[in-house]
């Protein structure tokens, strides 16, 4: 089922998918960037297609990525060619959903890091709303189009992105004075880089 | 999406059990008493987060003309615990008690997807022992019951019947009790493995279960008698936060909510996992999308685990819980005790995890609120790469603005008992 | 390595000539071809695809002695099976490390091995980092078939000052014999008895003892040396792992500091071809230890605790009359102990000041220690580079011991000053950028907190002019700051900062006005930042 | 009172306090009439649920009437973990019941913030308010919270609940009059 709905997509959209893969059973399409909101009107529209229900929207941080004990052989992950050293550093992943046909796509855009935006995708499927927020919250990816980009779990006073690979797991950034507590000398983990 | 969906009329095709239960209803447009009035200010008001009618913590800006709510906006996050970044730094056992903690109410369900999208990645699906699919199953229901339990006797607490409260915590302390016997802890278990199931059911868990069932089937008959035609109940619920089917599709609503709405989606009956294609069991589906219809599926679907339950205790074979693969069971502990080579692998398994092979996979089940869905990427170690959880809760609270726009301040409530936000679902 | 910031500034090596194809062999190993340079093992050539082939004693840097039998392969046209550590790659040599032959001899034989094996995993210093435990988990992984009692061999043996041996765990890969032969040249341990009494010792009366016995334990792959140093402190897979270069002499070894809660627990060597190999030397692993050792965490005016703020405006109160008076009375000492950062930043701020003399301080030579293998006389590890900075700004400087009788205010970089005279000590006002206290640091007017070597990110220049980068493993104690940015406030509160020239935010900027500066290290560049790699997270590399 | 305060450390206020009668009568009325303020947040209020519920009945120790509003409460009862974002929630929760008030830490995660130690949970509660009892448990049993309740009770009638300590020390440092402290 899934390669029926790869080989559509890219019969109809060929210049905008750079590869397509399958793991697992999950059909995963890379898209252009520029050419997302294009690829997704076309999934939600086309009748053979009919992807009408969002499921999840997120992020991949691929900073410290070094897959080991991969087995020998043509390299398995990623499956996408021109993955090089030089790779940008995001990928926004899609995931949809049909009713109609129960079938299901992932879409994924690369997205460099010193350019860290995609097109919002919440104009089709409102769902994707406060995903893309949760997104930006979480990686500091911007969604262009978004109606209301803000913060959803964090705090505005928040700085930085958590999920980021280079974001410290324990840097806590209090809200409350802790005036009452012993002196702890409050560390900055990683200290000075 | 300003304006509120107008409810669909009675006569869908996939309408069940529930058409003669829709009695009484009010337009939307009837609610208005205020109408007439002199021209007010909007009032800006706050609800929560630490407010006794929000199941978990969340806070509401609401703006409202009067008693009515003319704009809010939803912010979540006060619970946000971090699950994705936790999972980044745990093995994939590890993970399992984090799991527990997203959907509290049903802590054996996200155990199951956790384990459901490691075993994709590692190639186990469909090939674990029947007995431990089948005592996944039971738990799952089991703690199906307890979310269901929970959400409509807290709901209906919230708009002044605390004797289903009580009646239906009474409920549930008993699963609890057979749940804790199974596994060890009241509420969270962490009761699955990779793999299979951490240990067998007790001995005479048949039994046990049976009569827990029968007893509830009583409970749920008064319960049922003191709420479905309760006139403020009804008042309260029939009618409010209505959503349309179209609308439930395009935000992503799953579960009891979207069923209430007419969508005829559960992922057992769509695409089935486990054991669920040799259960028989039916999902209801609602007609008009507001609260009573969600009351009604919820209702209903606990009937329908106790059918699920039934059958399971007929089904289910004798044999081993956990699959013979050394990759991901522990060595017996006599062994690792005494010879070396379990050891190592205990060792392993323990300090490193369970290598699960590089690439990602997105596994998801029928949790208690829906579509409860793990995406992980793998990268061979035995620490995810990245986990993500799509939590259902999240997903449906987004809509709560919509739900609620243009309702009184005190249909706030019902919508929100109904919505069955989990704080550590929603905010991870 | 990434880090390691090349090229090599003097004497650079010929360019690599493409080699002619009659230096590489072709040869197939399950199924894959592939190419190598002639000499290769077949072990060697099937890591390159990617395939781990198990072995114990076979070592990339020691001697090929193929006495595990661990490694075994088929290659066809070849009756028996072969150890692929001493096999030799041929040319159109057909590998197969898979098939059902091999593959049990290898599981046999790592149940062999495992026989006589204590349980000791969970009170053993090497579980987690064990190549025992990694190649049963990832080659065998079968239940236990005997229950024989296993050979019981002495516990604890005390085997010099360094080490500690565990004779049931050693499975007998003489990697450590080899490792004392060829690293320190000193036959100094060997094998007695037969057959499963077989055990490692010393000569009757003698000790383990020469300079390079630590990495016997970085060599053995099971727990059986332990590190005194190192036993029963940390457990290997809850510490993570950042690059760094040992800053124990001018030698300049690659390591990687193992940290964890704010401190260092080990130094082991990190391979880098063109330095160290896979070595270091045991008193370089034991240099962590200065690192908690009479650290000066907090500014000190006159011996009292004081902010940093009160501190910088303390010094600028004080240097700033005897600048305005004669440029001769200041003099700046830059240290061949801290990085070039630290003390191109220093030497910048000296020209700024235009102070009359500019001198280095360094650790005298220790004339023993030199052995034409790692150590070297010279326990500076950045003499070179000072003297580059120095050229390149054109500072004049001179060493320590020849401080001109004007001075009667110095800035100093280090906490110490070999060859000068303690009474001259006491009569000068001393501002010191230091990260320990004691020594002329210890009597300092001024002493303002800097971080230490494993804090900071920056580099260092080796006796052979390598630059090589250090990486900040964790953060310095209290309100220590890298040593180059205590220089900029230092500038700033002085008239040299309104300049402008002396306004750096990250070490980074530091060394590009550097490699501006300095000519030879015009074509360097500066390696990008190397996050903590948690050993748990490298999994079964063990 | 010729005491000298040399001190204002919360343990010297214990050890001068001296309960009068009226103070037992009047801790003896307050420990048994708790008024809880649940501040519940996550999956501890499942448990919270199950003491209040029909099994365990925190009723019979007479503290089982959740209010709502700070004002009129005096035990607060912090079930959940307590996130950055909702530590100024607490503590003006906190700060706006009455004195005497007291405080229990329901669970790991209100202790010690348990097994989420990363960038949003707070390593407890008493970072920002201070915390009379606390119990340990991922959920705790009911039991646990049963048994916490009557330690806090003891506390109470001996007078040695943290805000008890803070007014009987205000009271002693105004007594001693200007001058002191």
């Amino acid at each position: 089922m899934s390669a029926k709905v790869l080989d559509a997509l890219k019969a109809a959209h060929g210049a905008a998918i750079d590869s397509v893969e399958t793991q697992h059973g999950d059909a995963i399409a890379w898209v252009v960037r520029d050419r997302l909101l294009a690829v997704a009107t076309w999934l939600k529209s086309d009748p053979a297609m009919a992807f009408d229900a969002p499921v999840f929207a997120t992020c991949i941080d691929r900073l410290d990525w070094k897959p080991i004990d991969v087995p020998p052989g043509p390299p398995v992950y990623p499956a996408s060619a021109g993955w090089t050293e030089d790779r940008p550093r995001f990928e926004v992943v899609y995931q949809l959903r049909s009713t109609r046909h129960r079938h299901r796509l992932r879409l994924k855009c690369a997205v460099p890091e010193h350019d860290a935006r995609v097109p919002s995708l919440s104009s089709l499927w409102p769902a994707f709303n406060w995903q893309e927020r949760e997104t930006f919250d979480m990686y500091g990816i911007s969604f262009d189009g978004h109606p209301d980009q803000r913060r959803i779990y964090l705090y505005d006073e928040f700085v930085g992105y958590p999920l980021r690979k280079d974001y410290p797991k324990e840097k806590r950034q209090p809200l409350v004075r802790r005036d009452d507590l012993p002196i702890n000398p409050i560390k900055v983990p990683g200290g000075h880089r | 999406m300003a304006a509120p969906s107008t409810p669909t009329g009675p006569g869908d095709a996939s309408n069940r059990s529930l058409k003669q239960l829709v009695l009484g209803r009010r337009d939307v447009q009837d609610l208005s008493d205020t109408e007439q009035e002199l021209p007010s200010e909007l009032m800006t008001i706050n609800m929560g987060p630490s407010h006794p009618a929000m199941h978990g913590t969340v806070r509401i800006v609401l703006t409202v003309d009067g008693e009515r709510i003319v704009a809010s906006d939803v912010q979540p996050g006060y619970l946000h615990r971090c699950f994705e970044k936790e999972s980044e730094y745990a093995t994939y056992t590890q993970v399992f008690p984090y799991t527990d903690r997203l959907n509290y109410v049903s802590p054996m369900i996200n155990n199951c997807g956790w384990a459901m999208v490691a075993e994709k990645l590692m190639g186990l699906t469909g090939k674990l022992p029947r007995r431990a699919e089948y005592i996944r199953v039971i738990v799952s229901e089991m703690s199906r019951m307890t979310d269901h339990l929970t959400c409509v006797g807290a709901s209906a607490m919230e708009l002044g019947a605390f004797t289903p409260f009580l009646y239906l915590l009474k409920c549930r302390e008993w699963l609890y009790e057979l749940l804790e016997k199974v596994s060890g802890a009241r509420l969270t278990h962490s009761y699955v493995r990779i793999g299979g199931v951490g240990k067998d059911l007790t001995p005479n868990f048949d039994a046990e279960l049976t009569l827990c069932l029968d007893q509830i089937v009583k409970v749920m008959v008064e319960c049922e008698s003191m709420l479905n035609h309760n006139k403020i109940f009804r008042d309260r619920m029939a009618g409010v936060g209505a959503m349309s089917k179209d609308d439930a599709i395009a935000t992503g609503c799953v579960g009891p909510i979207a069923r209430a709405a007419g969508v005829d989606y559960d992922v057992r009956k769509d695409y089935p996992y486990s054991v669920y294609p040799e259960l028989e069991f039916d999902v209801p589906v609602g007609t008009t999308g507001d609260c009573y219809d969600r009351y009604l599926v919820r209702i209903e679907e606990l009937k329908q685990c106790i059918r699920i339950l039934r059958q399971c205790l007929k089904q289910i074979p004798d044999g081993p819980v956990m699959v013979d693969d050394p990759r991901v069971a522990l060595p017996a502990k006599a062994a690792t005790y005494n010879t070396i080579e379990s050891m190592i692998r205990h060792f392993k398994h323990i300090m490193d995890g369970i290598k699960v092979p590089a690439g990602e996979a997105y596994a998801f089940v029928e949790g208690g609120n829906g579509e409860l869905g793990f995406y992980v990427v793998a990268d061979g170690t035995g620490r995810p790469y990245k986990a993500y959880v799509r939590s259902p809760s999240f997903v449906h609270l987004s809509t709560a603005s919509q739900l609620i726009h243009g309702h009184l301040i005190a249909d706030v409530v019902p919508i929100f008992g109904m919505i069955n936000m989990i704080g550590g679902e929603c905010d991870k | 390595m990434t880090d390691v910031v090349k090229p090599p500034i003097e004497a650079p090596k010929p360019a690599p000539v493409p080699a002619p194809p009659s230096d590489s062999v072709n040869l197939t190993i399950d199924g894959m071809p592939v190419t190598v340079k002639k000499g290769t093992n077949v072990l060697e050539a099937a890591r390159t695809l990617g395939i781990d082939i198990s072995a114990f004693c076979y070592h990339p840097g020691l001697q090929v002695v193929a006495q595990c039998r661990q490694c075994l392969v088929s290659v066809e046209k070849n009756p028996k099976l072969q150890p692929s550590c001493q096999q030799t790659c041929g040319e159109g040599m057909v590998v197969h490390t898979t098939d059902p032959q091999s593959t049990l001899a290898r599981k046999q034989q790592l149940e062999f091995t495992l026989l006589n094996h204590p349980i000791d995993c969970p009170i053993c210093d090497k579980a987690g980092e064990c190549t025992l435990q990694r190649l049963y988990f990832e080659h065998d992984n079968a239940d236990s078939r005997v229950d024989v009692t296993k050979v019981h061999k002495a516990k604890v043996v005390d085997l010099g000052p360094t080490i500690v041996l565990d004779q049931e765990r050693c499975i007998l890969c003489s990697r450590c014999i080899r490792a004392c032969d060829e690293v320190a040249g000193d036959h100094q341990l060997e094998f007695a008895h037969r057959g499963d009494h077989q055990i490692l010792t010393t000569a009757p009366g003698a000790q383990l003892d020469n300079p390079y016995s630590l990495n016997t334990v970085d060599v053995c792959p099971v727990g059986a040396l332990t590190a005194k140093d190192f036993r029963f402190t940390m457990r290997a897979w809850e510490l993570e792992a950042t690059p760094s270069v040992c800053n124990g002499c001018a030698t300049g070894c690659n390591i990687e500091i193992h940290h964890k809660h704010d401190r260092a627990w080990r130094l082991v060597p990190r391979h880098n071809p063109d330095v160290n190999k896979y070595w270091m030397c045991d008193e370089g692993r034991l240099t962590y230890h200065e690192l908690r050792e009479h650290r000066l965490a907090g500014a000190l005016v006159d011996g009292l605790p004081a902010g940093w703020d009160r501190a910088i405006r303390a010094a600028a109160d004080h240097l700033s009359p005897i600048l305005a008076a004669s440029r001769q009375a200041v003099g700046v000492v830059l240290s061949a102990e801290a990085s070039n950062e630290d003390n191109f930043a220093l030497g910048k701020l000296a020209k700024a000041w235009g102070v009359g003399s500019v001198y280095v301080a360094a650790r005298p030579d220790v004339p023993g220690r030199a052995d034409g293998r790692l150590r070297v006389a010279d326990v500076n590890p950045n003499r070179r580079g000072v003297q580059l900075i120095a050229e390149a700004l054109a500072l004049g400087a001179r060493p320590i011991a020849e401080l001109s009788a004007d001075v009667r205010c110095l800035v100093m970089l280090g906490a110490e000053l070999p060859g000068v005279a303690p009474a001259r000590l006491a009569e000068l006002g001393i501002i010191a950028i230091t990260s320990h206290e004691r020594g002329a640091a210890a009597g300092a007017r001024i002493a303002l907190p800097a971080a230490a070597w494993a804090e900071v990110a920056g580099t260092v220049t080796n006796a052979g002019g390598l630059v090589q980068r250090m990486h900040a493993a964790f953060a310095p104690p209290g309100q220590a700051l890298p040593g180059w940015e205590a220089v900029v406030r230092l500038a700033q509160a002085t008239a040299a900062g309104a300049a402008g020239k002396l306004s750096y935010t990250h070490a980074r900027e530091v060394f590009k006005d550097m490699t501006q500066t300095v000519a030879a290290w015009s074509a360097l560049v500066w390696a990008r930042e190397a996050r903590p790699l948690a050993l748990r997270f490298a999994g079964s590399r063990g | 009172m010729g005491l000298e305060l040399t001190t204002t450390r919360l343990e010297d206020a214990a050890k001068w306090a001296k309960q009068s009668t009226l103070d037992r009568a009047s801790n003896w009325g307050r420990k048994f009439s708790l008024f809880t303020y649940p501040f519940v947040t996550a999956c501890c209020g499942m448990e919270f649920m199950s003491v209040a519920g029909p099994k365990y009945d925190i009723a019979r120790f007479g503290a089982e009437f959740p209010r709502f509003s700070p004002r009129q409460s005096d035990l607060l009862m912090i079930v959940g973990t307590i996130t950055e974002k909702q530590g100024p929630a607490l503590k003006r929760v906190f700060d706006q019941m009455t004195e005497p008030k007291w405080v229990i830490a329901f669970g790991v995660c209100a202790s010690t913030g348990g097994f989420y130690q990363n960038y949003h949970a707070m390593p407890g509660a008493d970072q920002v308010i201070p915390v009379d009892v606390y119990i340990p448990g991922c959920p705790p049993r009911p039991e646990q919270v049963l048994d916490a309740l009557i330690m806090l009770m003891d506390r109470i009638q001996s007078g040695r609940g943290h805000s008890q300590l803070r007014t009987k020390r205000d009271q002693l440092i105004a007594e001693a009059g200007p001058g002191e402290g």
